[in-house]
């Protein structure tokens, strides 16, 4: 399966997930190279985040495959109940590192510091020596215009300090995918500029990131290629152009008439 | 009909001790009903730990202690005694045929348990300590902790009443062959006084009814048909035969 | 009164601070043992296979479930009563009461300790639990360095609470004939037939006591600097 | 094996005084430590420094001692100023000692607990004007409950051991009552074996239940 | 104090708070009558959550006077520390009830349904009839097109869920005076229409609204006034015509100016 992919940094097929009974996600394809920038849009509980999550297995998926640089996530079926699981943990544990997240909800730890909290990983999963490790993070942390906060608890942060704490973290792990959930929601215009520069340098560095956003400028401008989810479901798949210009699917016209009659 | 209230134990066989039925039973508790008799009182056991005893006579829960409690200064500071009531010898519990006697030097190189701040401690240590008689002595909270280190041979004698060594070696001690050994020890000075009915302080007027009921069973033989049923030697108080 | 106090401490100072001594090596050992114990205990107690988990159930059932002084009794009266287990290797610690008393204690804390940090696990937000997953680290990394932390402050009053009542659960080492400043204020106590002895005892361990509060704050204090005030 | 047939009954009258006893001084233990952890975090240092202190002072004591000290104690003030017309039972004076050692400890677990609610949870509360008590009813402990389920487990589990404590002033629980069948029969095994089996039995009956409370608090939680 | 601004529903004058050491507020002035819909504006940790948070004091200011229909909140100084707090805390329960919040974290009551969320304040404190209170909830989950997840618990709601339940529950309350906490930012832009309708149609109504907002699309067109805060001070004020058209603060001009070269 990985000869025609080999340049495939991610590939997910057919990926299905419910929960209490409710499909959530009805089988969603998807690969992507280095250098890509895919734009995931969809209306509020169509799935996103919880496409995101799959990916890195925080949720299981009820069925569907896998695949990271080519190397397939090997699952089985735990038992008669049908979920499935991983079959090798560590295989998925060494898949994760080469994944980082931005949570929607940012999800710092709290008893660390705002430094801790962007050293840590790089430190303790990458290994890397502690100098280091605190050097990376103040670039990150600066990039983000927060290095004077460096010793404040994710506490006494602003909403929108957290998400540029977490954006840092996610940076310092130098990923080969980065997956973004609503990266800006919390900034102001001004910091959505600064924060979508660092992204479009990440791209051209040859990186490959997921990025669910509401921000159709983000999407127009950044993104390499735009998937529109709903109800589970891809409905539009292309480059900004194509998909903007197209607009094939009526519940996607819908979703972007609703933003001009603003 | 006038109450008298006797705080006694319920775990103190074979004195006093509750037997399958949750019946007070016992030495004590037998000879207590007499006395009551005589004094023409109806007598109310109320059994606790033998710690609370006398914090139950100040606090006005009970009126007097039966239950094995021997006099000395200081309980007498906060109590008042009745005549005394038992003096019981004391002997050592070891495995027969093993030559372990009352004779000192059959201990040497021995490890000879007694239970924590009882005269048996005091004896040992004042009159045999380990450094010229060459005995160990293992202090225990309480006997039946010293009978199981006996029967795991931990230690290789118990000194204590022969009262209550009798009763464990009846039930229990026979079966691994240990006995009363020697002759019991004789020491006065150290075994004391004997014990007596506890009684608020400043009560005369109990205190004299339980003299009177003391003389009475010590006297008319009751005592001594009590005595027999429990023990092959008899617990008096010298004094009084 | 305060008078007959001070005069017992003065008297026999020295044998209370042995008992004393004996005490906290206890209490430290043991707390610092079963601690040690209760963390995978804990991990084992959340754990998704069901095997592992319904082994740590089953331990701090059985250990929190019977009295201690039944277990320290079974320990060193109970083992001992066999031939066999007096000519193993075990008998090595089971024939010293210390060492007796040491064992029973540090079991039986622990189990106590993995149920209080079992609910500073559950209390850890799932959230920061994902975000450790998602940055690569494993099942191991990610209770050694976020969960554990977390959950060891949150569970931090109720840790301390078990090592405070670790404190006087010692005192039953006297039933083995350990001498531990329970077993010495006994002693005396039925040597002088008064309660002073215990009464000295019991402020000791007050004392103790206090001492151990406060440090338990401060500690708390420190594992949670990053909590709001 | 004779021996303990024969104290059966016994025991199970023992049995009965430990849950009887246990269960009271839980009721009340609870609903002290709860205000005492509450006064505990009050923002008035005259309510917090004194509350901790006693707290701290009572897990101190020795808990034979607390109960000597409350039955008698206790007894000897109303003797001397009610002319000893109220008297005390035993069961009542073990309630009162065992419930506030209860409290004590569990006002540690509840202050602990309580401090983990997510501040923002709180702030809702507050901010959509809510007053101290409902905040505390229906905000703060609900929530904190579920952290604290499991210290409150060991809890009750030494709470039903340590009414043995209660012994001391006569009242005869299960494990008295087999200490004096062993005292008499010389069988301390056997009967200790015995009451151990019964104290699992109790204490795993009331661990499904306190599984049911976990579960119940733990939802809308993952 | 009160009769010139009898009309006046929320008045705060010259605010001040630190937070360890550092003056995040310093000094703000700020008066709303009923119909006003109040935008702040400010970039990320400008203060405009720690504003809204001191009106109703869950931060209480170093120093300042807030009104709120024209009754004055009592502040005394806390011994010689200085930090204020109130004099009759009953006052300010009281006071709290004529103001509802929507949080930058949503901060939804985790051990209640989306139902129990929405209809728990009305009932315990508005003392709503049980009955009401759910007809009202439903009405407003409805309005947010959330109805048929009534029985979820917050934790298995999507981001923009949550926030629209948060939402909910303010609108539940019927307050005199909201406060928005960037309300939209985790919401797709045509939920964000259809919550901005709902805005509109409350000012109508004759309530006073705060909303914090990076969307400058509603400060443009819903807001019957904009506030600027920068480094904690106010720094433009007044009807969005003439903020956004005469710009005089070179603050404002490049936070404006970095959303047009997005
Ligand atoms: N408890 C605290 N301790 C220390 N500093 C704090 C605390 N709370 C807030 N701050 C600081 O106060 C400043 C203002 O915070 P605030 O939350 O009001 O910002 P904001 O304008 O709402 O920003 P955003 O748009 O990112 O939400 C920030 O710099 C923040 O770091
Ligand atoms: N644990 C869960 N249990 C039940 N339903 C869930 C759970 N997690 C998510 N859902 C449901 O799955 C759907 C998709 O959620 P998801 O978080 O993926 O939405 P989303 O596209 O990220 O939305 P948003 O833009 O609002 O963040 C939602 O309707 C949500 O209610
Ligand atoms: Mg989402
Ligand atoms: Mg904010």
């Amino acid at each position: 399966m990985s000869d025609g992919n080999s340049r495939e940094v991610l590939r997910v097929e057919d990926l299905h997930k419910s929960f209490g009974g409710i499909e959530i996600l009805k089988g969603i394809t998807l690969a992507a190279k280095p250098h890509d920038v895919i734009s995931i849009l969809g209306s509020s509980g169509s799935g996103k985040s919880t496409f995101l999550r799959c990916i890195n297995f925080l949720e299981t998926p009820d069925c569907g495959r896998i695949s990271v640089n080519g190397e397939q996530i090997r699952l089985r079926q735990d038992g008669k109940r049908g979920a499935f699981v991983a079959e090798d943990p560590a295989q998925i544990v060494k898949m994760r590192r080469k994944l980082a997240m931005v949570f929607q909800q940012f999800n710092l730890w709290a008893h660390m510091t705002v430094l801790q909290n962007v050293m840590f990983a790089p430190m303790r999963v990458l290994k890397i020596d502690k100098k280091d490790a605190e050097l990376t993070a103040l670039a990150m942390l600066e990039k983000v215009g927060l290095a004077e906060k460096r010793h404040h608890y994710p506490s006494q942060l602003s909403g929108g300090q957290q998400q540029r704490v977490a954006i840092a973290r996610a940076l310092a792990m130098e990923p080969d995918v980065m997956l973004f959930d609503e990266p800006t929601s919390a900034l102001d215009p001004e910091l959505v500029g600064e924060v979508l520069k660092v992204m479009r340098a990440l791209a051209e560095d040859g990186r490959t990131m997921l990025v669910v956003t509401h921000e159709m400028g983000f999407a127009r401008e950044v993104a390499s290629r735009v998937v529109f989810l709903h109800q589970g479901r891809v409905e539009e798949d292309g480059t900004p152009d194509e998909v903007f210009a197209s607009q094939k699917s009526p519940r996607f016209q819908k979703f972007l008439s609703s933003m001009s009659n603003k | 009909e006038e109450v008298v209230r006797i705080g006694t134990l319920a775990d103190y066989a074979p004195f006093e001790y509750r037997d399958p039925s949750g019946q007070l039973k016992g030495m004590e508790i037998e000879l207590g009903q007499q006395m009551c008799q005589h004094m023409r009182v109806k007598c109310q056991w109320v059994t606790m730990d033998f710690d609370a005893l006398i914090p139950a006579l100040k606090a006005h829960k009970i009126d007097a202690a039966l239950a094995q409690m021997s006099v000395n200064p200081e309980r007498l500071k906060t109590v008042d005694f009745s005549r005394i009531f038992t003096i019981a010898p004391v002997q050592y519990v070891a495995k027969g045929l093993t030559g372990i006697s009352d004779n000192p030097a059959s201990l040497r190189g021995k490890t000879v348990g007694v239970q924590s701040g009882s005269i048996h401690e005091s004896y040992l240590k004042t009159r045999l300590p380990s450094a010229s008689s060459g005995i160990e002595m293992k202090v225990y909270q309480g006997l039946d902790q010293a009978w199981l280190d006996l029967q795991a041979g931990r230690i290789q004698a118990v000194l204590a009443d022969s009262t209550v060594g009798l009763d464990w070696i009846t039930k229990e001690g026979r079966k691994g062959g240990f006995v009363l050994v020697g002759k019991p020890v004789s020491d006065p000075e150290i075994f004391g006084e004997g014990t007596a009915v506890a009684v608020r302080k400043g009560d005369a007027r109990l205190k004299a009814r339980f003299d009177q009921a003391i003389a009475t069973v010590l006297g008319n033989g009751s005592f001594a048909a009590v005595n027999k049923q429990y023990f092959p030697f008899s617990i008096a108080p010298v004094a009084a035969k | 009164m305060l008078y007959d106090y001070l005069g017992f401490a003065f008297e026999h100072g020295q044998e209370l601070l042995d008992g004393l001594w004996i005490t906290l090596k206890l209490l430290a050992l043991s707390s610092l043992g079963g601690f040690l114990l209760a963390l995978p205990l804990a991990v084992a107690r959340v754990s998704p296979n069901r095997t592992v988990a319904a082994l740590a159930r089953g331990y701090s059932a059985l250990f929190r479930g019977t009295p201690l002084l039944v277990q320290i009794f079974i320990l060193y009266y109970g083992f001992s009563q066999f031939e066999a287990v007096r000519n193993s290797p075990a008998w090595f610690v089971l024939a010293d009461a210390f060492n007796c008393a040491l064992l029973a204690l540090t079991l039986n804390i622990a189990a106590y300790m993995a149920e209080d940090l079992r609910a500073g696990i559950i209390g850890v937000p799932h959230g920061e639990k994902e975000a450790a997953l998602a940055y690569g680290m494993g099942r191991c990394g990610s209770y050694l360095h976020i969960i554990l932390p977390r959950a060891i402050g949150i569970a931090a009053p109720a840790l301390g609470n078990e090592v405070v009542s670790q404190l006087k659960a010692s005192a039953l080492a006297s039933v083995i004939t350990v001498l531990e400043v329970t077993g010495v204020a006994r002693r005396f106590s039925a040597q002088s037939y008064s309660t002073d002895p215990l009464i000295v005892a019991g402020l000791l361990y007050v004392a103790v006591t206090l001492l151990l509060s406060l440090l338990a704050r401060l500690a708390e204090r420190r594992i949670n600097c990053h909590q709001p005030r | 094996m004779n021996d303990l047939a024969d104290y059966a009954n016994q025991l199970l009258a023992g049995a009965l005084v430990t849950i009887e006893l246990a269960l009271t001084s839980l009721l009340f233990g609870l609903l002290l430590g709860l205000a005492a952890a509450w006064a505990k975090l009050a923002p008035s240092p005259w309510l917090r420094h004194p509350v901790t202190l006693l707290s701290n002072v009572l897990r101190g004591i020795p808990e034979f001692l607390i109960i000597l000290i409350f039955y008698f104690g206790l007894s000897n003030f109303l003797a001397d100023h009610f002319d000893g017309a109220i008297e005390i039972s035993p069961f009542f004076g073990g309630v009162f000692a065992l419930s506030i050692i209860f409290a004590a400890y569990s006002s540690e677990v509840f202050r602990g607990a309580f401090l983990e609610v997510g501040r923002g949870q709180l702030e809702a509360g507050q901010a959509y004007g809510l007053n101290r008590f409902q905040l505390f009813c229906f905000i703060r402990l609900p929530l904190a409950w579920r952290t604290a389920l499991p210290s409150l487990n060991n809890m009750w589990q030494s709470l039903l051991k340590d009414t043995s404590l209660i012994s001391v002033v006569g009242l005869e629980d299960m494990l008295r009552k087999a200490q004096i069948g062993a005292q008499y029969t010389k069988q301390p095994f056997l009967f200790y074996a015995a009451v151990a089996l019964v104290y699992l039995l109790l204490l795993a009956a009331s661990n499904p239940l306190f599984g049911a409370l976990e579960k119940s608090a733990n939802k809308g939680f993952r």
